[in-house]
C-alpha cells in the first residue's frame, strides 16, 4: 500500500484536504474508503471523521448478554439438578437464588462480547507497521489518499498542499 | 420411609447437672481449649445448658435450658455455606464435613441458636490423653467449623448393626451420648417418623415447643417447658 | 483552558509518567514496607491459626468482612460515577473519570482478598469456585458467598475493560513520547492504536455500551454484598432495606474516597489546572445527595426496628444506641452526616478544596464504622442472651487494616506512574468543545466576582 | 502452637487411631507382645465401678483396641491394648440406673492424665519441694518394709497412722486388717465436706448411722434444708433419676419442691419454691413447721417418736417455735411457714431432709435432729415416698462402719495432729487434708514433722507432695472395684468389678502392696492377711452372694462368674442384717443459735464455701474436662469467683469481674467478683475446689481455695468442720478476669434498653 498524506494543523484545514481529496474541480474526485484519516482525538461533527460509523456492536452485546444469562442458568440448575442435594423440603434447584447467577452472567457475557467485537472491528491489537505519523500526537491530523493514481499524482498533492498542509510525507508498506 | 432423627427435652426433669455436656465431650472427641481461650469465648461444647435469671433476691428463680444442634428442616446454616460442607443428610440432620470446611464461619453467624463451634486453633490433647480419642469420632482440625451430630457415629453403627441382622431399628435401641448419661432422663430420642416411637408420641403432646419456632427453622429438637406446682 | 495548547496538555500530563521524583520513591518505600507488614500479618495469621485474631463465637465476622464491605463500597466511586457521567454527557467529567475508575479496580482487588484471608483455611479459597475437580467439591449456589463470587468476578473485569479502553490512545501517545525500554513497553500496551476514525468510533461505541451495562453491575456488586447479611436470620440483619441501603453506602463512601484521591493527586502531580473547584464543588453536590439519602436509609432502618420492638432486634438496638456500642455509633452519626452536612451544604465552605475533602475525610471513617456497626453489634446480640458476646480486635487485624489502607495509596501511586491518570485525549476533546467553557461562565456568573474559582487562572481567559 | 503439635493433630485429624503420627519416635518404638486379644475396631463394654465418689454407682467401660505407649520391665514401647473410650452407667445397676453425673463421665480423664505417676519415686530432693525419682517396686516395698518393721519390734506399732479418702468395701476393710494386725489404731477416712454429722444424727433419730435414701420417685412433696441432692450431695444419680419420676414419670401426681438455702445452688434452681433463710437457722424453721403441724394437728400426733423425743419441748408442741417468733429468727415471713406446714402435710408421702451448709455449723447436730423429727412427724421414715435405709450386707459389718462413719473427718485429722509428735510413719491414699482443712489448723506444718509418710495415691497432690515415698495406685478401671454403697438403693448392692483395662503404666494396687507388705512382715500380719491378692479377698467374701445356700463351689463359681460379668450383685430379698441398734439414749437437744468466727462488725458478710458441682470438694480439679465445663449457675469455666448480690456489690463499688480480697480472722484470699441475683446481701459464697499447689498442669496454680481461710469453728458432739461458720468482710482490689461462658443473665434482652 503507498499512502500520499499532509498533516494538517487543525480540524478545519483537514476537513478541505479531505473535500478537495474527494473532488470537486475538474478532476474526478476519490471514493472516500480511499482517503486515509488519522487523528489524536476524535472529531465528532466533522465529515471527514464520520468514515464507516455504521455498526451492529449494541445488537451483538444484546445477543451476548442473552447468551450469558442462559450460559448461567442452566449452569446453576444444572449442577444442581443432577446432583441433588437434601435440603430438607426447600428446593432443590432454588428459582429466585439462581436469579442472581443468571444475571451477573447475563452482564458478564455483553461485556465481553462489546469487548472482543470492538477490538476486532477496530483492528486491535496489531503491532505490524501501518499508516502513522508521530507528530499526530502532539495535535496533527493525517489526511491522505491510499495508492494515488499515477496519473493524477500530482494534482492530488497540489490539493493536500492548498488545504494547508506544510509539506506533504509519503508512506509505503 | 427414611427415617428422620429427633429429640424432646423435658425442661420440668432437667436439673441443669450438665453431665449431658462432658458426655457429649468425652463421645465426640471435643477438645479442650483452656481458661485463656476459654475467657476470649473459643470454648466447644456441643450441647450447653442455658441458664436464666428471673426476679431478684430472695424472689428469684433460675431456669435451666440444655440447648444442642435443633437438626432443623429449614436450617439457616445449611445454604450459607458456600462448600456444601454444612449439608442436610437423608435422615434430616444438619451434617457438617470437616474436610470440606473452609471456613467462612458463615453457618455460625446464621444459626440462631448459636451451636457452632469453631476451631480457632488446632486442637491439643496433652499425652496420654489421646489414647481416650474415639475412634469413630474423626479429629478437627484448625479453621473447621464443628457441631452436635446427634452422635451420627452411633446412628451408623446401629443401623449397620440391624441391617447385618435383617431387622430394623428399635425404639430407643441406642441414644446419643448426651441423652444415655442424662440422670432425671430429661432427653427422649428417636425416629420421629415411626409414629410408635416414644419420642413421636412425646412430640405429639400439648406440651410440645419449639425453641424460637418463629424463625421458621422446624427444629426437630421439641421443648417440653418446666410446669409449675399446683396443689 | 484551551488557551493551553495540545503541546502543553501532553507536557503537563506526562510529566508524572516521564520524570520520576524522590518523593516518588519515598512514598513507595514507605507505603511498600506497611504492606509488607500487614502480609508478614497474614501470614503468621495463617501459621497460627485465625484464632491470633480477636474474632470468637458468637461474633465470628469482625474486621475481615467490615474491611471488606468497606472496600467494596469504596470500590463504587469510580466506574459507577463516571459511567452514569458519561452517559449524562457531562462534560466535565472529563479529568476525573480515569482517576474514579482505577479506584473502583484496586478498590476491587483489595475488598475482594478479605474474604480470602479471613477464611478459617484461607489456602482453600479455590473450593469456592466451580471448577471440575475429581473431589467433586462443587460451591454451594445458594449461598450468598458464591454470588459475591460471581458478582465480584463480572463488576471487576467489567472495571477493568472499562478502565483500559479509553487508555489505549494515552498509550498510544506515551508510545510517541518515550525512547528505550519503555518505548518498547508501550508500543506493546498501545495494541497498534493508531487513531483512525473507525478505531475511535469504536472505541466510543464500546464506551457507551459498557456504560450501559457497568452501572446495573454495580448496583447488584453491592446489593448482593448487602445479602450476604440479610440472607441470615441474624437480628437487624434480616432486613429488606439491605440492599439499597448498602448500595447508597456505597456511592457515598465511593465519592468521598474519589474526592480525596483527587485532591491528593491535584497537590502531588500538579495539576491544580486541570483538576479544578469547579469538580470538587459538583463532587461535593453529589456527595451532599448521598449524605442525605444515607442519613435517611439509617433513621428508617432505626425507626422501623425500634417500632417493631421484637426482642432479640431491640437488644442489638440498644447496644447501638445507648449500650457499648453507642460511643462508635454517635462517632459515625457525627463522620457522616453531622459534620459532612454542614460543609457541603454551604455553597461557600463547599466551594473550597478544603471544606469538601474535610467532609470526605470525615465520611471515610464514618462510613468504616457503619459497617462495623452492621455487622458486631448483631452478632454479639443474637436471639439467646446466653451466647450474647463482645469483640476486641488484635494487633493483626488492626495490622492487615492498616495494610490495606497503604495498598491502595501504592498501587494508585504506582499507577499513576505508568499511565497518565487523567485521560488525556478525553481532554483535549474537551479543550475544543465551547459547550464546557460556556458552563464556566454561568457558573462564574451566579457566584459573582468574589467567588474563589473566578480567581482561579485560565478560567476568565477562554474563548467563547 | 509449636510445630510439633501441628503434625501430631494433622496425623491425629487423618488416623483412625489416634496414634500413627507420622515422623513421630513412636515409629522407633518396638513393639511388645499384646497382653490381652481384641477384635480391632470392635467396642468390648466391660463393667467397673465410679469412685470419682463414695455413691458407688456402676460403670460400663467401652473398651477399644489401641496402640499405647508403655513401659515394661525399663523398656519403652508401643504396646497394643485395650484402651478405655467411654464410660457409661450400667443400665442393670440399682443405684445410677443407667445413668452418670459430669463427674463421673470424666472419669476416664484419671487413667490417662499426663500427669499420673507412672511408677513409684521416692523423695530426691527437700521435704515438699516435689522433687522425686524414679525407684524399682522391689525397692519401694523394701523401703516400705524397712521402715515399718522397727515400729513392731521397738513395739511403736501404735506410732503408724493411715489417712485415705473415704472408701467402702473390702479395700477398707482390708486396710483396718492390716492396722489392726499392725497394731496401729484404725484409719482416718478424710474428705472436706464428710456428713459425720448427719450419720449421727440419723444414728440417734432413726438408729441408722447411715445416709438417707430417697424414695423421690415416690413422695409428694420433698421439703430440703441445704442439701444439694441434684449436685454434689449423697448418692446425686440415683436422687436425680428418682427427682425425674417425681416431676414427670407419674401421671397427674407432679411432686412439689421446695430449696431452704442461703445461696442459690444447682439442686435450689430446680425448686418449686425457694426459700432463703439465715444461715444457722434452717433447723428453726423445721422446728417451726412441725409446731404448726403438732398444734394444727394436721398430722396424726398420736406417735411420740424418738426422733422427736430428742427435741426439747417437743412434748409440749414446740411452744418456742410459734409461726411469728421463727419469722424472727429465721427471716422467713410467719405467714409461709404456715402454708408450707400445711402443704407438706396434707400431701404426704411428704419429707424433710438436711445436708451441706446448715449441717455446717455450730447448731448442725441439732438442725439435723429437728429436721429428721419433722420427717418422722411427716411419718416418712422407712416408708414408700420418704427415707429409706439402704439394707447393708452382713459382710460390711454396719456397727464397725456406722460407728467409724460418725466419726468426723477433721476430728480425726485434729487428733492425729495432737498425736503427730508422737507418729513415726504415715501412709497416704488420696487423701489430702493439707489441701482441705483450714490453714489455722496448721495440718502441713504437723505432717512434715513425720519422719516418714508413704502415698499410695496416683497424682502429686498438696499432700502426697511431702511423702518420702510414693508407690502408686491403679487408676480404678485398672483394678478391682468393690463398694457396698451407703445409699442411693433401697434393696442390698455391692458394687464389683474386675479390673477392664490393663495397666497403662508401672503401678500396682494398693490392697495387693498391703498384702505383700504384710507377707514380708510376716508373723501375725502374715496370718491375718493371708490372702495373696485383693481378688482373692473379694472372692472369698462376696464369692457366696447368690449361691445356693449350702455353698457348693460350682454353682460359687457360676455366681462369681455372674457377679463379675453384672458388676456387682444386688437383691431386694436382702433384709437390713443387723437390726436397728439399740437406741443410743441422748438427752433432749435445744435449737441454740448458731456461732460463728470474726465480730459482725469488723466482718459484716457470712463466707459460705460451696461443693462445686465439676470438681466437687477439689478432688477432682485436676481433669481438664471439668475444669473447662461451666459452673450450672455461675457459667464460670478454669477459675473460682466469689459469689456476691448485686446491692452488696453496688455498696463496694465492685463489678463483675473485679478481684475483690476476702479477708477472715484467719486469713485472706483473692478472686474475681460475679455478682448474683442468687445470694443474700449478708453472704458472699465461693466454691471449693481451685486453689491447688501440686495438682497436676491443669489445676495448680489456679484460683483460690476458700476452705484455707475458714476458722476452726466445730459442731461439739462430732467434731466436725463447721465450714460454713466464718464470717468475712471483703475489698475490691483492682480488674480482674472470669472466664464465663454465659453472655447474657436474664431472657429477656428488651428490658435493658427500655430501664
Amino acid at each position: 500500500m503507498h499512502v500520499v498524506y499532509g498533516l494538517y494543523p487543525d480540524p478545519d484545514s483537514a476537513q478541505r484536504a479531505f473535500d478537495a481529496l474527494r473532488g470537486g474541480g475538474e478532476a474526478s474526485g476519490f471514493d472516500s474508503r480511499r482517503i486515509a484519516v488519522v487523528s489524536s482525538e476524535p472529531f465528532d461533527g466533522y465529515e471527514f471523521f464520520k468514515k464507516d460509523h455504521k455498526t451492529a456492536i449494541p445488537w451483538l452485546a444484546v445477543l451476548g448478554g442473552l447468551a450469558g444469562g442462559i450460559a448461567g442458568f442452566s449452569f446453576a440448575a444444572y449442577t444442581q439438578a443432577v446432583y441433588p442435594i437434601p435440603t430438607g423440603g426447600m428446593p432443590i434447584v432454588p428459582f429466585y437464588a439462581d436469579g442472581v447467577i443468571t444475571f451477573e452472567l447475563t452482564m458478564l457475557g455483553a461485556i465481553l462480547t462489546t469487548l472482543v467485537m470492538v477490538l476486532l472491528t477496530a483492528r486491535l491489537p496489531n503491532w505490524r507497521r501501518r499508516l502513522y505519523d508521530p507528530e499526530v500526537s502532539d495535535g496533527k491530523i493525517l489526511v491522505g489518499l491510499i495508492d494515488p493514481p499515477a496519473t493524477s499524482r500530482a494534482a492530488v498533492e497540489q490539493r493536500l498542499l492548498e488545504a494547508g498542509a506544510s509539506q506533504l510525507k509519503e508512506f509505503s508498506g | 420411609m427414611a427415617r428422620k432423627w429427633g429429640m424432646v427435652v423435658d425442661l420440668d426433669r432437667c436439673t441443669g447437672c450438665e453431665a449431658c455436656v462432658v458426655a457429649c465431650r468425652a463421645e465426640n472427641n471435643v477438645p479442650t481449649v483452656g481458661e485463656d481461650q476459654a475467657a476470649r469465648g473459643r470454648a466447644i461444647h456441643w450441647i450447653r445448658v442455658e441458664r436464666y435469671w428471673e426476679g431478684e433476691f430472695p424472689d428469684v428463680r433460675l431456669k435451666f435450658r440444655p440447648i444442642l444442634c435443633q437438626q432443623c428442616d429449614s436450617a439457616p446454616c445449611e445454604p450459607t455455606c458456600p462448600t456444601y460442607a454444612s449439608h442436610h443428610t437423608s435422615e434430616g440432620l444438619n451434617a457438617q464435613i470437616y474436610n470440606r470446611c473452609i471456613g467462612t464461619r458463615y453457618c455460625a453467624n446464621a444459626c440462631p441458636y448459636s451451636v457452632r463451634f469453631f476451631n480457632f486453633y488446632n486442637p491439643v490433647w496433652d499425652k496420654p490423653f489421646h489414647l481416650q480419642l474415639n475412634p469413630d469420632v474423626s479429629v478437627r482440625e484448625v479453621g473447621v467449623m464443628e457441631k452436635c451430630t446427634f452422635c451420627v457415629q452411633r446412628i451408623q453403627a446401629a443401623e449397620i448393626q440391624a441391617d447385618a441382622e435383617k431387622r430394623g431399628l428399635k425404639d430407643g435401641e441406642f441414644n446419643p451420648a448426651c441423652v444415655q448419661t442424662c440422670p432425671p432422663k430429661a432427653m427422649v430420642f428417636g425416629d420421629l417418623n415411626d409414629p410408635e416411637s416414644e419420642v413421636a408420641r412425646l412430640a405429639r403432646s400439648n406440651r410440645a415447643t419449639k425453641l424460637l419456632g418463629e424463625l421458621g427453622t422446624k427444629p426437630n429438637v421439641t421443648y417440653f417447658e418446666a410446669e409449675s406446682w399446683e396443689e | 483552558m484551551s488557551e493551553k495548547t495540545i503541546a502543553q496538555i501532553n507536557e503537563d500530563l506526562l510529566r508524572p509518567v516521564l520524570q520520576t521524583t524522590r518523593r516518588f520513591w519515598i512514598a513507595m518505600l514507605f507505603l511498600g514496607s506497611i504492606v509488607a507488614a500487614a502480609v508478614g500479618a497474614f501470614l503468621y495469621q495463617v501459621w497460627n491459626g485465625i484464632g491470633v485474631w480477636g474474632i470468637n463465637r458468637p461474633v465470628f465476622w469482625a474486621f475481615d468482612i467490615t474491611n471488606f464491605v468497606f472496600w467494596i463500597g469504596i470500590s463504587h466511586a469510580g466506574t459507577l460515577i463516571s459511567a452514569i457521567l458519561r452517559i449524562a454527557n457531562a462534560t466535565w467529567r472529563r479529568p476525573v473519570t480515569r482517576c474514579a475508575e482505577v479506584i473502583t479496580v484496586f478498590a476491587l482487588m483489595i475488598g475482594g482478598i478479605f474474604p480470602i484471608i479471613h477464611l478459617g483455611r484461607p489456602w482453600l479459597f479455590f473450593w469456592m469456585v466451580p471448577y471440575p475437580s475429581e473431589r467433586q467439591i462443587w460451591p454451594q449456589l445458594r449461598s450468598p458467598l458464591a454470588w459475591d463470587f460471581f458478582a465480584i468476578g463480572t463488576y471487576l473485569s467489567g472495571s477493568l475493560i472499562f478502565l483500559s479502553y479509553p487508555m489505549i490512545p494515552d498509550l498510544a501517545l506515551v508510545r510517541d513520547k518515550v525512547t528505550g525500554w519503555r518505548k518498547k513497553l508501550y508500543t506493546v500496551l498501545a495494541l497498534g492504536w493508531r487513531g483512525t476514525p473507525k478505531q475511535w468510533h469504536r472505541l466510543e461505541t464500546g464506551m457507551h455500551i459498557m456504560a450501559v451495562v457497568i452501572i446495573p453491575v454495580a448496583v447488584s456488586v453491592h446489593t448482593i454484598v448487602s445479602w450476604d447479611f440479610a440472607m441470615a436470620p441474624v437480628p437487624m440483619w434480616h432486613s429488606t432495606i439491605f440492599g439499597p441501603y448498602f448500595v447508597a453506602g456505597a456511592i457515598f463512601s465511593g465519592i468521598a474516597g474519589l474526592i480525596i484521591a483527587m485532591a491528593f493527586l491535584r497537590k502531588v502531580l500538579g495539576l491544580e489546572e486541570y483538576l479544578l473547584p469547579i469538580h470538587f464543588d459538583y463532587l461535593g453536590k453529589l456527595l451532599l445527595m448521598m449524605c442525605l439519602i444515607w442519613a435517611y436509609f439509617v433513621f428508617s432502618e432505626r425507626l422501623t426496628v425500634w417500632y417493631g420492638n421484637e426482642s432479640a432486634e431491640m437488644a442489638v438496638f440498644w447496644s447501638t444506641q445507648r449500650g457499648a456500642f453507642a460511643p462508635m455509633f454517635w462517632t459515625m452519626v457525627f463522620c457522616n452526616f453531622i459534620i459532612p452536612f454542614p460543609l457541603l451544604a454551604i455553597k461557600r465552605i463547599r466551594n473550597t478544596i478544603t471544606g469538601v475533602v474535610i467532609a470526605s475525610w470525615a465520611i471515610v471513617v464514618g462510613m468504616w464504622l457503619e459497617r462495623f456497626l452492621i455487622i458486631v453489634p448483631s452478632l454479639s446480640h443474637k436471639y439467646l442472651p446466653y451466647a450474647f458476646g463482645s469483640y476486641r480486635p488484635t494487633w493483626v487485624e488492626i495490622t492487615i487494616l492498616v495494610g490495606s489502607n497503604a495498598a491502595m495509596g501504592l498501587l494508585y501511586i504506582l499507577f499513576s506512574k505508568f499511565v497518565p491518570i487523567i485521560a488525556i485525549w478525553e481532554l483535549k476533546v474537551g479543550s475544543h468543545k465551547p459547550v464546557f467553557v460556556r458552563k464556566q461562565v454561568t457558573v462564574i456568573r451566579e457566584s459573582g466576582g468574589t467567588d474563589p474559582i473566578a480567581a482561579e487562572p485560565g478560567l476568565l481567559t477562554t474563548d467563547i | 502452637m509449636e510445630r510439633r503439635n501441628f503434625l501430631k493433630v494433622a496425623a491425629i485429624t487423618g488416623a483412625t487411631t489416634a496414634l500413627d503420627h507420622c515422623g513421630h519416635p513412636d515409629h522407633q518404638l518396638i513393639r511388645f507382645i499384646p497382653e490381652e486379644d481384641l477384635t480391632p475396631g470392635v467396642a468390648e463394654w466391660k463393667p467397673s465401678v465410679c469412685t470419682m465418689c463414695p455413691a458407688g454407682c456402676g460403670l460400663l467401660v467401652r473398651v477399644m483396641e489401641g496402640d499405647a505407649e508403655v513401659v515394661r520391665n525399663g523398656q519403652v514401647g508401643l504396646m497394643r491394648m485395650g484402651l478405655a473410650k467411654k464410660l457409661e452407667g450400667n443400665p442393670n445397676h440399682p443405684i445410677n440406673q443407667g445413668k452418670l453425673c459430669p463427674r463421673g463421665q470424666a472419669g476416664l480423664q484419671v487413667t490417662y492424665h499426663p500427669d499420673r505417676l507412672a511408677h513409684p519415686l521416692k523423695r530426691s530432693g527437700p521435704r515438699g519441694s516435689g522433687q522425686f525419682q524414679e525407684i524399682s517396686w522391689g525397692e519401694a516395698i523394701t523401703q516400705l518394709v524397712g521402715r515399718l518393721a522397727p515400729l513392731r519390734s521397738a513395739n511403736q506399732s501404735a506410732s503408724l497412722a493411715f489417712v485415705t479418702k473415704p472408701i467402702r468395701g473390702r479395700r477398707r476393710d482390708l486396710m483396718e486388717q492390716f492396722l489392726k494386725a499392725f497394731g496401729a489404731p484404725p484409719g482416718i477416712s478424710f474428705e472436706a465436706f464428710d456428713e459425720a454429722v448427719l450419720r449421727r444424727a440419723n444414728q440417734l433419730s432413726f438408729g441408722r448411722p447411715q445416709m438417707p435414701t430417697l424414695d423421690l420417685a415416690r413422695t409428694n412433696y420433698i421439703i430440703v434444708f441445704g442439701a444439694d441432692f441434684l449436685g454434689t450431695w449423697n448418692s446425686p444419680v440415683a436422687q436425680s433419676v428418682g427427682y425425674g419420676v417425681m416431676r414427670q414419670g407419674r401421671a397427674g401426681s407432679r411432686g412439689k419442691f421446695v430449696m431452704v438455702e442461703p445461696r442459690m445452688s444447682q439442686t435450689g434452681a430446680n425448686a418449686d419454691e425457694w426459700v432463703p433463710a439465715r444461715m444457722g437457722a434452717e433447723g428453726v424453721l423445721a422446728l417451726g413447721l412441725a409446731h404448726v403441724i403438732l398444734n394444727q394437728k394436721l398430722r396424726p400426733a398420736g406417735d411420740m417418736s424418738r426422733a422427736g423425743s430428742l427435741i426439747k419441748g417437743w412434748g409440749e408442741g414446740l411452744p418456742e417455735y410459734t409461726p411469728q417468733a421463727v419469722e424472727s429468727r429465721t427471716g422467713i415471713p410467719a405467714a409461709t411457714v404456715t402454708r408450707l406446714a400445711r402443704e407438706m402435710a396434707s400431701h404426704a408421702p411428704a419429707m424433710a431432709i438436711i445436708g451441706g451448709p446448715p449441717l455446717a455449723q455450730t447448731n448442725g447436730l441439732a438442725s439435723a435432729l429437728a429436721v429428721n423429727a419433722l420427717t418422722a412427724l411427716l411419718g416418712s421414715v422407712e416408708k414408700p415416698g420418704g427415707l429409706l435405709f439402704t439394707p447393708l450386707l452382713s459382710s460390711s459389718p454396719i456397727a464397725e462402719e456406722g460407728s467409724r462413719a460418725s466419726l468426723a473427718s477433721f476430728a480425726q485429722i485434729q487428733t492425729l495432729l495432737e498425736k503427730a509428735p508422737g507418729i513415726q510413719a504415715l501412709l497416704l491414699c488420696d487423701a489430702n487434708p493439707v489441701f482441705s482443712c483450714p490453714r489455722s489448723a496448721g495440718v502441713r506444718e504437723a505432717l512434715e514433722k513425720i519422719p516418714f509418710i508413704a502415698s499410695f495415691g496416683n497424682f502429686i497432690d498438696e499432700t502426697s507432695v511431702l511423702a518420702d515415698l510414693i508407690l502408686p495406685d491403679h487408676s480404678s478401671l485398672e483394678s478391682w472395684q468393690d463398694n457396698v454403697p451407703e445409699s442411693g438403693a433401697p434393696e442390698g448392692v455391692v458394687s464389683l468389678a474386675p479390673p477392664a483395662l490393663h495397666p497403662l503404666h508401672t503401678t500396682r494396687a494398693m490392697p495387693d502392696v498391703l498384702l505383700e507388705v504384710a507377707h514380708q512382715l510376716g508373723g501375725p500380719m502374715a496370718t491375718a492377711l493371708p490372702f495373696k491378692t485383693l481378688e482373692d479377698m473379694l472372692r472369698t467374701t462376696y464369692g457366696g452372694l447368690g449361691g445356693g445356700k449350702k455353698h457348693d463351689p460350682k454353682e460359687d463359681a457360676a455366681a462369681w462368674d455372674k457377679i463379675k460379668a453384672d458388676g456387682g450383685w444386688w437383691s431386694a430379698q436382702v433384709q437390713p442384717s443387723a437390726p436397728l441398734l439399740n437406741p443410743v439414749s441422748h438427752p433432749p437437744i435445744a435449737m441454740t443459735e448458731p456461732e460463728f468466727d470474726g465480730a459482725e462488725v469488723d466482718f459484716p458478710l457470712h463466707f459460705l464455701p460451696c461443693a462445686s458441682q465439676m470438681l466437687l470438694d477439689g478432688s477432682l480439679a485436676h481433669l481438664p474436662w471439668l475444669q473447662e465445663t461451666p459452673d450450672p449457675v455461675s457459667t464460670v469455666m478454669w477459675g473460682t469467683w466469689v459469689e456476691i448480690n448485686p446491692k452488696t456489690a453496688g455498696q463496694k463499688g465492685i463489678k463483675q469481674g473485679d478481684v475483690v480480697e476476702v479477708k477472715s480472722q484467719h486469713g485472706s484470699l483473692r478472686a474475681p467478683a460475679l455478682i448474683s441475683p442468687g445470694i443474700g446481701p449478708g453472704t458472699v459464697a465461693m466454691p471449693v475446689g481451685q486453689g491447688h499447689e501440686h495438682f497436676g498442669r491443669y489445676a495448680s496454680g489456679r484460683g483460690a481455695n476458700p476452705l484455707a481461710i475458714l476458722a476452726p469453728m466445730i459442731e461439739p458432739e462430732t467434731g466436725a468442720l463447721a465450714w460454713a461458720a466464718t464470717r468475712v468482710k471483703i475489698s475490691r482490689v483492682g480488674e480482674g478476669r472470669l472466664a464465663l461462658f454465659a453472655g447474657g443473665l436474664r431472657a429477656h434482652p428488651q428490658d435493658e434498653g427500655q430501664r
